[in-house]
């Protein structure tokens, strides 16, 4: 495989972009793999690539029923940030922080990591100690965070209404500076690339319809192109997981919603930092084409329609044009839903099951982009010594019934 | 009473308008009380009506009026009855003793809510910005009755026969409903009676 | 300069009415009717833009929504709106407008140059194979991307007009008002049922609006404005042009956007710009057409080359035709139209290229008749020009359109029209999930099949005839309103010759060397691009799309989708149905966010729920904290004090004298019937088996995984007769959370639920005197403390008014709430504010409520728990009961391996170690501030004050294994550097007998 | 935006007058004590949560405020039917 460079970009512009080699193969399946990892998400991708490259694992197919990167990895916000509340989490969010920078080295793929800054608002007297909290927690555990009070966020967006007299006014803001957003194909693209090149068949348009289990084990699964063997088999197939438990007779802790999110037409730089509101429901960025990209809120209804309904999408420009109202002429230009798997602790499920080989990577919910590269490392720890990656072992499913919860919702309202 | 104050008492109606389009009108100080029972049950039917002068209406979305009571169906086992002002600790009374015994309950809901008349030749075009109910005469006929939405809030709208509008709103949210419904009208006219 | 291209008659403008505009700071005239483009066009303006990769200069294309060029910054200042399209801006008096892109201006941008000599260098997706070394300049790298990608700007100044939106139900709504439209309104609105028809331009027509024909020997136009009036004067049906129908939405809910004042002005002078309706239909009759086609060829981007029929738009509908000699290409009859259409202008076709070998017929007929210049079986392959057209490379090509057969000639020319076929406008019909299908008989992709109540009529369907879509709209309005066809639509011959479907016209050099060609104009996606991404691997059109940008701009790829998806299948030896579409998502074409914001901005954002002294608290000078939606008193200053001063005075009055706090926001549920009792020993951890009329008893309320989520006190006012508070924020949650388990789940047990919140007023008041107080206000009570205790309620007259007074307690002081009817609330509190002015009686807001309970270590829900908390980590066995035979909700979970844990987060208080200093509440604990980080913590401090009475700071915390710690010094770290200290102590800091309360 | 027909009002709705409520026909286990941690769990926690047909509860909670069943595909969103609290679905098994 060739390197991406500058100079290779020139090289090859001087012969018509004629040879440039495929990112990735098509292979045909074979008979089995030491690994099938179902999903060709971000986080199946990155498992992928870290089984190859740090367990030495390559035997492994990963396949994905639609395209590479076209669920939940190409319809988010692209928020990364890793100041969460509890210490189980905001390790584990912090930990693929460390990851995303030199990402784009690693996997020789820029995938456009912009540290940015992510703020989140704070509206309320509760807002503010929860903020509060949530800060001193993230620094004494080591991660960039600081609390500001309206004038600082106001010097940072300096767009932003920071009037007193409105419905919810800022009172001030979380802050992570390291924090920001990437861009989300190329992070599919990138890992998707780095592991076809460590020799993972990457197969796509191929469902998987069922789970084969013999004596308690996992043998392989059924799939629109036939059987394919497997020694273990990682799920990390986000909305769907439900689903593709059910084929293995499991029930998961999730329900799958609509999550929509929106864009207005692109416009010059207006905004350069990542700002969220629970209280209020808004988010927003600028991505590098200029569009704002907006999160709006999950839809109450399990839905797989990836779509929602239009008053999540009224309900989140109101709170927009509330904090930002200039954007109040800017237009929508297109707006879409994906399907997240939210757990009743708002964090991720990265687990072994009762099936011997067979291991769930979900529950990642609205928030699991920025882990990416953090939960491939770990869940392909796991996958490889069928034993967790210590900063996984708080997210292993029996804490539903230890009742070991670790529940980021009062701290992080809709977890983008 | 000096001491009663409806939940609008201290709206400031716009100024003197020429050509109001819609006309707002309050109906202080009616009783309001929440009544729950089972409407299969004739004792409890039947002691209603008596007390009450006039049968509950049992088909959902109806509406019975017989004097100055008003009666609105709100679920298959609970009604607001709307009686005349002051009245209604005698009726609360009147209706626990005749259903003494029954799985009934009777609630005062008179100084938690308030009734508000719209009428006037843009009423129509009002409630369509307000609420997401279909208020056209085809699918709102006189006399039905209905819970749903009023812009961010929730309200309790009746069809008149003069083809008005009676809403009944919750006292905490009188002053939103005022605020949503003076900008509504804004390009029709508001007057308030 | 005048408009050179305008001619002298024709047209729907009105010569009569002039209108000023300006281009770049040029002054040009329009006319009444214009789009801004037609007047642009009027005026020779050729460039428009520039594009945003290769900055390449851009002219009009299209006519209408399909315009993927002309992106206007339009108007100055806070009236500003960046991108919308020339097309689709009606003309008023005034008007100002810029481009974009270029620098220092579109029409001679040096930035080209860029483009010219880096484009190379910048095929799809190169982003991401460079700017990676070194790893901390991708930032600098971003910020010259972001400033060269992004077209208009937004001002940064707040909007200054208002918009608004209608609930809109009908029987049948119909998008679009060309002739099937049309049709399909006059039918369904004669049959009296209500029906809506939307469309978004200033006049109903569609494409009759620049039709020559005739529908039943009335010329077209006039038909449709009889139809037009025929429709506006009936009374059932609905009427709205201007109005874009953006998304349709699941169970037949459609959005539109009526833009009401647009065309008069930046701004609306009175009432609001634009309005949303909100539109719920039986029946849906989708009649928005299709739009025209391009050809993908070399240099098809220069300015002045443009869509056919959108040539013929400008000619018959505005009377403007953007040259002077023409080149048409086409694939398909219409091209001839266009052709005729010109030389009745009176301007020259050069030639009609036609990709067909054997083209004939009506209209191939009337063009030969006409003297123009015919040339089956060739194509334009390349445009030729610097910032214009100036000729056109025409090369004989084979039957399959695949290869230049012959020695391409040049013509020499300032327009060239391209008509490469239509695609109808499926994108609604996509909305709801449903896929468009591929019909090689229109070599189009047509509506696929729905659960929506959807008819199609016209176009859209492939039906390209007018009579046609006349007929099919008749049926299809018929249809939906259940009724049977009345009229009957002819419009002479239209007789035509089969179409060629073609896509890339070949060239004499392979797609990778050729001269650009274009597919996606606005994000500068090539043939060759595609062929690149495809090369690449990415195969799946979605990867296309998305490596490629092809279909992300604000046109939604309305022209280019479907050539870059026959260049993909061709290059992957599939078929167009197999390679299928990108998903269409709302919005149809871009909408104003403040429109779907609508009014539920400013104050209207959210209700603001007041109580019944709310104005009271206002002219008392409160300041006030948004709980939920409430909004509460937070604290009363006097002139000249801190908000701290504020506070130890509130406080102090209480603990000394006597204060009050207006408590009416607090949830109250009404619970009725024989079963009550055993309802609340199910719905809350304690016993409610033996509390007797008139007694009171606080309760705790926990979700099925045992953790806390409400509290409040609940009276006993009958033997079947309570009335439970709730907290303020958790009211509505806690109402629905009941009558859940009652309907679901107990629906045998005879209990009614009432929320009786708005009903009450509730005015708390405690303190020594508070006695006192109510005494001299209440005669029908014995209030001694032997009669009358801690947690009875009675009912009794106070101030004259039927009263529940209740002495209950949340400060620690003796205190009694009145609960009135919310009617006379406001004269309730003022008659004890009075009555206890000789006490020097004292409101107090939500912070000396908070001060106070918190010496006394009452906990707030959702501040000093947060969902993980249990009961016995609160500290509160004591409300859990034992022996209840029901295993109340959340109980279960107590017994849970981590649950029943002994060394959970326990909720403690903490005496700071330094009497002076207030704990910042956040803040977090560790028991070894010497650590390095990550440090292990604790726990936080959920709530802190300065107690005045104690005179030291106090605090309440989550402590690991706290309840076994008492008398530890913990730590806290502060983000200042400061650490300070405090004692693990009782959360009771007041009265820890509760002596005081009892009184 | 689903349009939902209240079974106890008797007529369409809007969606904005409905909350949503979860997959539906969870009984409460009678003796909670008896179960083990794992059925506790599995109780409170853990769902169907279909692609496709799914049996769920709504609360019309601006209208009548009354819970009640709805048989609805979540992957078309194409509603089935609707019943009453204690009702028994008739819509089953078989579309997706
Ligand atoms: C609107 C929206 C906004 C969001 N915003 C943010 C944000 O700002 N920040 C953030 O951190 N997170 C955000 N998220 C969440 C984030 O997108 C997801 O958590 C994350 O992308 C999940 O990645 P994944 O690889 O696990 O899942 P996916 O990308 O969804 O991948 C799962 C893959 O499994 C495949 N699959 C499913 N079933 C099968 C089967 N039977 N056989 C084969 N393949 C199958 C699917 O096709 C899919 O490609 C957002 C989500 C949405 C929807
Ligand atoms: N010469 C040809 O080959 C050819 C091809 C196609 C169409 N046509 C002509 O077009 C006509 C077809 O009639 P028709 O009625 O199907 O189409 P039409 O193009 O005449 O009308 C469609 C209308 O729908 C409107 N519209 C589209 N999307 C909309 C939306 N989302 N919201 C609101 N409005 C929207 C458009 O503004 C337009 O006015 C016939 O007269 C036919 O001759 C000719
Ligand atoms: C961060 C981000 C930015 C996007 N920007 C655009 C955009 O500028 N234009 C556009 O058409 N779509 C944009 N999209 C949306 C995609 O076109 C698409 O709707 C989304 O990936 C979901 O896929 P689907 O609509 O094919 O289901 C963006 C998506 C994301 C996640
Ligand atoms: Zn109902």
């Amino acid at each position: 495989m060739k390197k991406y460079s500058g100079f290779s970009l020139f090289k090859h512009s001087l012969k018509h972009h004629e040879d440039w080699q495929k990112a990735w193969r098509s292979p045909r399946p074979k008979k089995s793999y030491d690994v099938i990892i179902v999903g060709g998400g971000g986080h199946g991708l990155a498992t992928a690539y870290y089984l190859a490259k740090e367990h030495g694992i390559t035997n492994i197919a990963v396949v994905e029923k639609g395209y590479l990167g076209g669920g939940n990895t190409a319809r988010n916000t692209t928020i990364v940030r890793s100041n969460y509340l509890w210490d189980e989490a905001s390790k584990l969010y912090d930990h693929a922080l460390d990851l995303w920078y030199g990402l784009s080295q690693d996997l020789n793929y820029n995938v456009m990591f912009s540290s940015r800054g992510v703020m989140n608002l704070g509206h309320n007297l509760q807002d503010m100690r929860d903020i509060e909290r949530r800060v001193n927690a993230n620094r004494l555990n080591g991660i960039d965070a600081a609390v500001l009070n309206t004038q600082e966020v106001k010097e940072i967006v300096p767009i932003i209404n920071d009037s007193q007299d409105i419905r919810y006014p800022v009172l001030g803001a979380s802050w992570q500076k390291t924090g920001g957003v990437a861009r989300h194909d190329a992070v599919a693209w990138g890992f998707a690339r780095g592991a076809d090149q460590l020799g993972v068949d990457l197969i796509q348009q191929c469902e998987v319809t069922d789970i084969v289990v013999e004596q308690g084990a996992v043998t392989g699964v059924q799939t629109n192109q036939g059987f394919i063997g497997a020694k273990k088999v990682a799920c990390v197939t986000a909305g769907n997981s439900g689903v593709v438990a059910a084929m293995a007779g499991i029930r998961l802790p999730l329900e799958s919603h609509p999550l929509q999110a929106l864009v207005s037409e692109p416009i010059k730089p207006i905004i350069d930092t990542v700002v969220m509101s629970n209280a209020v429901h808004a988010y927003v960025s600028q991505s590098d084409k200029g569009d704002l990209v907006i999160g709006a809120g999950i839809d109450s209804y399990n839905g797989y329609g990836q779509r929602g309904s239009f008053h999540v999408v009224e309900h989140t420009l109101s709170a927009i044009c509330e904090l930002f109202p200039m954007f109040s002429r800017v237009r929508m230009n297109r707006a879409w839903g994906g399907v997240v798997d939210t757990c009743p602790d708002a964090c991720p499920i990265i687990s072994k099951t009762r099936v011997d080989g067979l291991y769930f990577n979900c529950g990642w919910g609205t928030g699991g982009f920025k882990a990416t590269p953090g939960s491939g490392h770990v869940f392909a720890h796991t996958v490889a010594h069928d034993e967790p990656h210590p900063l996984a072992k708080p997210f292993t499913i029996d804490r539903f019934n230890t009742g070991h919860l670790i529940d980021e919702h009062g701290a992080a309202g809709v977890a983008h | 009473m000096t001491s009663l104050k409806t939940p609008l008492h201290h709206i400031t109606a716009p100024a003197h308008v020429t050509n109001a389009n819609v006309i707002m009108r309050e109906d202080p100080f009616r009783g309001h009380l929440n009544l729950r029972g089972n409407p299969q049950d004739e004792a409890f039917t039947r002691a209603v009506a008596k007390v009450l002068g006039v049968a509950l209406p049992t088909q959902p979305n109806s509406s019975a009026e017989q004097g100055t009571t008003r009666i609105y169906w709100l679920c298959p086992n609970e009604w607001l009855l709307l009686v005349a002002a002051d009245t209604q600790a005698q009726v609360e009374a009147d209706l626990r003793d005749a259903l003494a015994g029954q799985h009934v309950a009777v609630t005062d809901q008179s100084s938690g809510q308030t009734l508000v008349n719209l009428s006037g030749p843009q009423v129509d075009d009002l409630m369509m910005k307000s609420t997401v109910y279909d208020c056209h005469p085809s699918n709102l006929g006189i006399g039905k009755v209905v819970q749903t939405t009023f812009a961010k809030t929730g309200a309790i709208i009746h069809k008149c026969a003069d083809g008005s509008f009676d809403l009944v709103i919750r006292r905490s949210f009188s002053d939103y409903f005022f605020l949503w419904l003076a900008d509504a009208s804004q390009e029709y006219g508001l007057r308030v009676t | 300069m005048s408009q050179h291209n305008r001619l002298a008659q024709g047209g729907r403008i009105d010569r009569n009415q002039p209108l000023s505009f300006t281009w770049n700071g040029k002054q040009y005239q329009g006319y009444q009717g214009d789009t801004l483009a037609s007047a642009m066009l009027a005026n020779g303006i050729k460039v428009v833009g520039r594009s945003f990769k290769y900055s390449r200069a851009r002219g009009i294309f299209g006519h209408g929504a399909e315009e993927a060029n002309a992106l206007m910054q339009l108007g100055v200042g806070k009236e500003t709106i960046p991108n919308p399209r020339a097309t689709q801006i009606e003309l008023f008096d005034g008007l100002t407008a810029s481009a974009t892109n270029g620098w220092p201006n579109a029409d001679f941008d040096l930035m080209e140059w860029v483009g010219k000599i880096g484009g190379k260098m910048m095929p799809p997706g190169f982003y991401y194979k460079t700017f990676m070394w070194p790893e901390k300049m991708w930032m600098t790298y971003e910020k010259f991307i972001r400033k060269a990608a992004g077209y208009g700007k937004a001002s940064l100044e707040a909007d200054p007009d208002t918009y608004d939106k209608m609930n809109r139900h009908c029987d049948v709504m119909i998008v679009g008002a060309g002739p099937a439209g049309l049709a399909a309104a006059l039918e369904a609105g004669r049959t009296g049922k209500r029906v809506i028809l939307a469309d978004e331009q200033n006049e109903f027509g569609g494409s009759l609006l620049a039709s020559g024909q005739t529908i039943n020997d009335q010329p077209a136009v006039e038909w449709a404005e009889a139809a037009a009036a025929e429709l506006a004067a009936m009374e059932n049906v609905i009427c709205l042009p201007r109005t874009t129908v953006f998304g349709y939405y699941d169970h037949n809910f459609l959005g539109a956007l009526e833009r009401r004042t647009d065309h008069q002005g930046m701004t609306a002078q009175s009432g609001t710009r634009q309005r949303i309706h909100r539109i719920r239909a039986h029946q849906v009759v989708l009649a928005t057409g299709a739009i025209e086609r391009p050809l993908v060829f070399a240099n098809n981007d220069l300015p002045g080359v443009m869509l056919s029929g959108s040539v013929a738009t400008y000619v018959n509908r505005y009377g403007v035709v953007p040259g002077n000699r023409c080149v048409v290409m086409t694939t398909n009859d219409s091209g001839y139209q266009t052709a005729l259409d010109i030389v009745a202008a009176g301007r020259t076709v050069v030639a009609i290229v036609d990709v067909r070998h054997n083209p004939e017929g009506r209209l191939v007929d009337a063009a030969r008749e006409a003297g123009i210049t015919v040339k089956p079986g060739h194509a334009i392959i390349e445009a030729k020009g610097n910032k214009q057209v100036t000729d056109a490379m025409v090369a004989p090509i084979d039957i399959e359109g695949d290869k230049v057969t012959g020695q391409p000639m040049s013509m020499s020319c300032d327009l060239i029209a391209v008509a490469g076929g239509w695609s109808p406008v499926v994108h609604l019909s996509c909305h709801t999930g449903s896929r468009p299908q591929w019909n090689d008989e229109v070599a189009a992709f047509v509506p696929g099949p729905t659960l929506q109540q959807q008819h199609l009529a016209g176009a859209i369907d492939g039906e390209y005839s007018t009579a046609g879509a006349l007929t099919a709209g008749a049926q299809m309005g018929a249809k939906a309103a259940a009724s049977e066809v009345h009229n009957q639509y002819d419009c002479g011959d239209e007789s035509i010759c089969p179409a060629q479907a073609m896509y890339l016209v070949p060239h004499t050099k392979p797609v990778s060397r050729a001269p650009k060609q274009f597919v996606d104009f606005q994000n500068d996606v090539t043939a060759a691009g595609i062929e690149l991404a495809n090369r690449e691997g990415f195969e799946s059109i979605e990867h296309v799309k998305r490596y490629t940008a092809m279909g992300f701009g604000t046109d939604q790829g309305k022209t280019g989708n479907i050539n870059g998806m026959a260049i993909t299948a061709k290059n992957l030896g599939k078929t167009i149905a197999e390679t299928g579409t990108t998903i269409f998502r709302p919005a149809y074409t871009p909408v104003t966010f403040g429109a779907i914001g609508g009014r539920d901005i400013g104050e209207l954002l959210d209700p603001a729920r007041h109580t019944a002294m709310h104005s009271w608290h206002l002219d008392n000078g409160a300041l006030f904290e948004n709980v939920g939606q409430w909004k509460r008193p937070w604290y009363y200053p006097k002139a000249g004090e801190s908000m701290q001063q504020t506070l130890n005075r509130e406080c102090m009055a209480v603990r000394r004298s006597v204060g009050m706090v207006d408590a009416s926001t607090l949830g109250k549920i009404d619970i009725q019937g024989k079963d009550a009792r055993e309802f609340l020993n199910r719905v809350y951890t304690n016993a409610f088996s033996k509390l007797a009329p008139g007694k009171c008893r606080y309760g705790l309320m926990l979700k099925e995984d045992g953790m806390v989520f409400d509290d409040g006190v609940t009276a006993c006012l009958g033997d079947n007769h309570f009335l439970m508070t709730t907290t303020t924020g958790g009211a509505a949650g806690v109402m629905s959370w009941l009558e859940m388990w009652l309907q679901t789940e107990w629906p045998e047990l005879e209990v009614y639920l009432t929320s009786v919140t708005d009903h009450w007023a509730t005015c708390s008041f405690s303190g020594p005197n508070a006695r006192k107080v109510l005494e001299k206000l209440c005669d029908d009570v014995d209030l001694s403390a032997e009669a009358f205790k801690f947690m009875d309620w009675r009912e009794g007259t106070v101030a004259g008014i039927k009263a529940r007074i209740f002495r209950i307690s949340f400060t620690g002081e003796l205190a009694y709430e009145v609960n009135v009817p919310a009617n006379q609330g406001l004269h309730m509190w003022q008659q004890i504010m009075a009555a206890g002015e000789e006490f020097d009686i004292t409101p107090y807001g939500t912070e000396t409520m908070h001060v106070l309970r918190a010496e006394k270590g009452y906990i707030i829900v959702g501040q000093d728990t947060d969902g993980s908390l249990t009961p016995q980590d609160c500290g509160m066995h004591w409300v859990v009961g034992k022996n209840k035979e029901f295993s109340f909700l959340g109980k279960r979970s107590f017994t849970r391996p981590d649950t029943s844990r002994d060394d959970r987060k326990h909720l403690v208080g903490l005496k700071p170690t330094d009497p002076t200093v207030v704990i910042p509440e956040g803040s977090q604990i560790v028991a070894d501030p010497t650590q390095p980080i990550p440090m292990d913590m604790l726990g936080h401090v959920t709530s802190s004050y300065w107690s005045e009475c104690l005179g030291h700071g106090i605090a309440l915390g989550t402590v690991k294994a706290g309840h076994h710690k008492t008398g530890d010094t913990v730590y806290f770290p502060l983000a200042d550097g400061r650490v300070l200290a405090a004692e693990i102590c009782s959360p009771v800091f007041y009265d820890p007998k509760g002596e005081r309360h009892h009184d | 935006m689903l349009h939902i027909y209240c079974p106890y009002c008797e007529e369409m709705r809007e969606e904005e007058e409905f909350s949503y409520s979860g997959e539906a026909h969870i009984a409460r286990p009678l003796d909670p004590e008896s179960l083990t941690d794992a059925e506790w769990g599995d109780y409170v926690f853990f769902r169907t949560n279909p692609r496709g047909l799914h049996h769920e509860m709504w609360n019309h909670a601006v209208g009548c405020r009354r819970y009640f069943n709805v048989t609805r595909n979540t992957h078309t969103y194409e509603i089935y039917e609707t019943y009453k609290m204690g009702e028994q679905p008739t819509v089953t098994g078989g579309k997706s």
